[in-house]
């Protein structure tokens, strides 16, 4: 039954692996962003603690659009992805293989340097394993919710931008509640109400999204 | 047994056939025959269930396809225009894929048998993207060989960017295919020597 | 006037007069614009379908240049 | 092969011999019963904005706090209104065309999209305006002005989103998921968003409740919402009917609409 899940993933992660180039390019792009933001509001501490959960999470968000459209665009282009239509196995299965392996390889990367990008911007160092939480619980739904978006905007001219446009708007609870998370326990507030938010973001996304995933992409492959 | 009635086939705002029946009983080889940009693409989407039909539908043992598409998609193979290959996986790593997502099991033995028989024997670990176009539709047809439980094939230009040696060895497999009680469905716009003469069906009857 | 003691009263709004009329003013406006680009629209598209109509024969059927040429 | 079309029926309803009810499903029925409708449901939205701009402006007293700043509320509230509503019927739409595989309710839900999108835009412009002399800010991040900026992405969204697919039966079918989808997440973004206003201490003062609603405000508001009401039908019936024409004209009936309207040049 899990054949297929484990062989999408599987195969998945051997092509992160041999074109790890591009997920360099995608965790690059997030320390990068995260480094402008000190040349464009100054290098005031208080400043820079205040804005760091808002930052790091705002540059996650971004570092996750930038490489989304990139999960089915390869499979689409080859054909791949009609084989995995016709699997004989729940196509919710190897919908959710995919974006697991797309999670490894730029939600994972992600939430590993940001704790060293919330020193650059002198975070409490008590919130850190906080950051490190509301990424590890917020990033798989932007991953799951930005798939619905890649698998419509498949093959559309302008899909890159047509896909932000979509699924940012989504995306905004998940910031809320994310960057909310960090600055409650830096503010002494407790950050247990926002990630339990998350958490049962993460599960009601689980649910859904592969489903609709799996609809979007017998509608873009049709 | 695989049937379909009245089928119409709209594509982007184009109806390209209607009222297209067809029929394939255990031990046929049908060939889709019509002039380029007719539908024979589309027919085989359709029937697949890659593509939804605009009006009729298709039944496989009775059933229309899309109630029960798992059960269908066992028994179904289906080798397209693409030939679903990614340019950073060997031909081994490749057909492996291929197999288990389709939700078989395949031995890694068993897969190089195949890709040797079929001729890649010099490349199987080579990325596919040094491959050449004949090279690269051989890797997809590969999977006819570890397929055989599989009653129905439905295939897409097959013989393209084959040479003659190839086309002779893979009309013979269907036609084994055909004796064991298997079904084939094809386009093609070569003849080829198969061991019994193919059904044919005009797709160009039934344009609009 | 019920509520006004006169016109300029009226359309002062009590200090206001910018913001009430700026929401009316570009709410009505912007109502008139979908209107005249709904019309528009079926004009055009009634235009464009007679035309295509006429490329690919009265009988409507769509063998010769069925793609729209827009 | 005298014509290029299939049975008509099939075309946007695929079962022809479905229920009576459905019969207006059929796009020829559903054409020309649009065409009456429409400027009934126009004549009715005018005659319901001229009363209402009458209650607004002649009935309602000045309020006590705001003065006549408040008298933006009455097309606010509606708009703000019927900028969710609208969103909820595309959905509806939506969801019934995957269900039931009829075209005719995807069209719908596109041709909804604009006045939404117009109501939406037209809730924030004078949310903006009333904010301006009370908050002292054109824009506030409150809870209600957020959230319906965030609805406003979303219409954008669907509308790109149907425009640039250009596979019709494909752009209906993404334009629905989205359509869905967003529809899911309208409460949780409203929630989160609130949320978020509360802790931020954003505004405190809400637009509906700051003035003690007297009855002939609501009533007022009521009106101009019923008129909203009709102008959206109105204007979705006329937006409509060409992009059914566009649809259909491999049928027969629409060659025989195209032929009128030919011949009335």
């Amino acid at each position: 039954m899990l054949s297929t899940f484990f062989a999408v993933l599987r195969r998945d992660l051997l092509l992160a692996w041999r074109g790890r180039a591009d997920v360099m390019v995608t965790l690059a792009f997030f320390v990068i962003v995260v480094c402008l933001f000190p040349f464009g509001v100054g290098a005031e501490p208080n400043l820079l603690r205040a804005i760091a959960p808002g930052v790091l999470w705002v540059a996650a968000l971004l570092a996750c659009l930038l490489s989304l459209h990139r999960l089915f665009a390869q499979d689409y282009a080859d054909g791949t992805l009609e084989q995995l239509l016709l699997s004989s196995e729940p196509a919710v299965l190897w919908v959710l293989a995919k974006i697991l392996a797309f999670w490894l390889t730029t939600g994972l990367p992600v939430v590993v340097v940001a704790p060293g990008l919330g020193l650059l911007l002198d975070l409490e160092q008590g919130a850190l394993p906080v950051l490190v939480l509301s990424l590890a619980l917020g990033t798989p739904i932007l991953a799951l919710l930005g798939a619905v978006g890649a698998a419509l905007t498949l093959g559309v001219r302008g899909g890159g931008m047509l896909l932000a446009l979509l699924i940012l708007p989504l995306f905004v609870p998940v910031l809320i509640f994310g960057a909310g998370a960090v600055e409650a326990e830096a503010s002494g507030t407790g950050a247990l109400a926002h990630l339990l938010l998350l958490g049962g973001g993460l599960a009601g996304a689980l649910a859904l999204a592969p489903i609709a995933c799996a609809a979007s992409l017998r509608i873009s492959t049709e | 047994m695989l049937e379909a009635d009245n089928l119409a086939c709209l594509k982007g705002d184009r109806l390209l056939f209607r009222g297209l029946a067809l029929r394939l009983a255990a031990g046929e080889l049908l060939r889709i025959a019509g002039p380029n940009g007719v539908g024979k693409t589309s027919l085989l989407r359709l029937v697949s269930g890659l593509a939804l039909a605009e009006a009729g539908e298709v039944r496989w043992k009775g059933t229309a396809i899309g109630r029960d598409r798992e059960a269908f998609h066992r028994d179904l193979l289906y080798v397209g225009h693409a030939p679903a290959l990614n340019d950073m996986l060997t031909p081994l790593e490749n057909l492996q894929f291929t197999i288990a997502a389709a939700g078989d099991e395949a031995d890694a033995e068993s897969c190089m048998q195949a890709l040797v028989r079929i001729g890649l024997a010099n490349q199987l670990d080579l990325p596919a993207r040094v491959l050449s176009q004949g090279q690269r539709r051989r890797v997809g047809l590969a999977r006819l060989f570890l397929s055989a439980r599989r009653p129905l094939w439905v295939l897409d230009e097959p013989f393209t960017a084959l040479d003659v040696g190839a086309v002779e060895d893979l009309a013979g497999t269907l036609s084994d295919h055909c004796t064991a009680g298997g079904m084939v469905m094809l386009t093609t716009h070569q003849d080829a020597p198969f061991a019994m003469p193919p059904k044919v069906l005009d797709v160009g009857a039934f344009a609009c | 006037m019920m509520q006004w003691e006169s016109w300029s009263a009226f359309w002062d709004m009590g200090g206001a007069g910018f913001f009430v009329w700026g929401s009316y003013g570009v709410t009505f406006a912007v109502i008139a614009l979908e209107l005249v680009l709904v019309l528009q629209r079926r004009k055009e598209t009634v235009k464009r379908l007679l035309r295509w109509r006429r490329a690919v024969g009265k009988d409507g059927s769509g063998r010769a240049g069925a793609r729209m040429e827009s | 092969m005298a014509s290029g079309s299939i049975d008509q029926d099939n075309r946007m309803n695929p079962s022809p011999r479905g229920p009576s009810v459905l019969r207006f499903a059929a796009p020829q029925n559903f054409y020309p019963l649009a065409g009456r409708l429409a400027p009934w449901f126009a004549v009715t939205a005018a005659v319901l904005t001229l009363i209402g701009l009458w209650l607004a402006f002649f009935v309602a007293p000045v309020d006590a706090t705001q003065g006549n700043v408040y008298r933006v509320i009455f097309i606010h509230v509606p708009a703000a209104w019927m900028s969710m509503f609208i969103y909820l019927v595309m959905a509806f739409w939506s969801a019934v065309g995957l269900v039931m595989n009829t075209r005719l309710s995807f069209v719908m839900s596109q041709a909804l999209a604009p006045t939404g999108a117009m109501f939406c835009f037209v809730a924030l412009w004078t949310g903006a305006l009333w904010g301006r002399p009370t908050w002292g800010a054109y824009w506030v991040w409150d809870a209600r002005l957020t959230s319906q900026l965030l609805l406003l992405f979303l219409y954008f969204g669907f509308i790109a989103l149907t425009r640039a697919i250009e596979d019709p039966r494909r752009g209906d079918r993404a334009g629905a998921i989205i359509a869905l989808v967003g529809a899911v997440n309208v409460p949780v973004i409203y929630f989160s968003v609130k949320w978020w206003n509360t802790l931020h201490q954003g505004a405190s003062v809400s637009l509906t409740k700051a003035p003690s609603m007297a009855s002939t405000m609501l009533m007022g508001m009521l009106v101009l919402a019923f008129a909203s009401w009709a102008y959206t039908l109105a204007v979705t019936l006329w937006r409509v009917r060409p992009m059914i024409l566009e649809r259909e004209r491999h049928t027969e009936w629409v060659g025989a609409v195209l032929d009128r309207e030919g011949g009335r040049k």
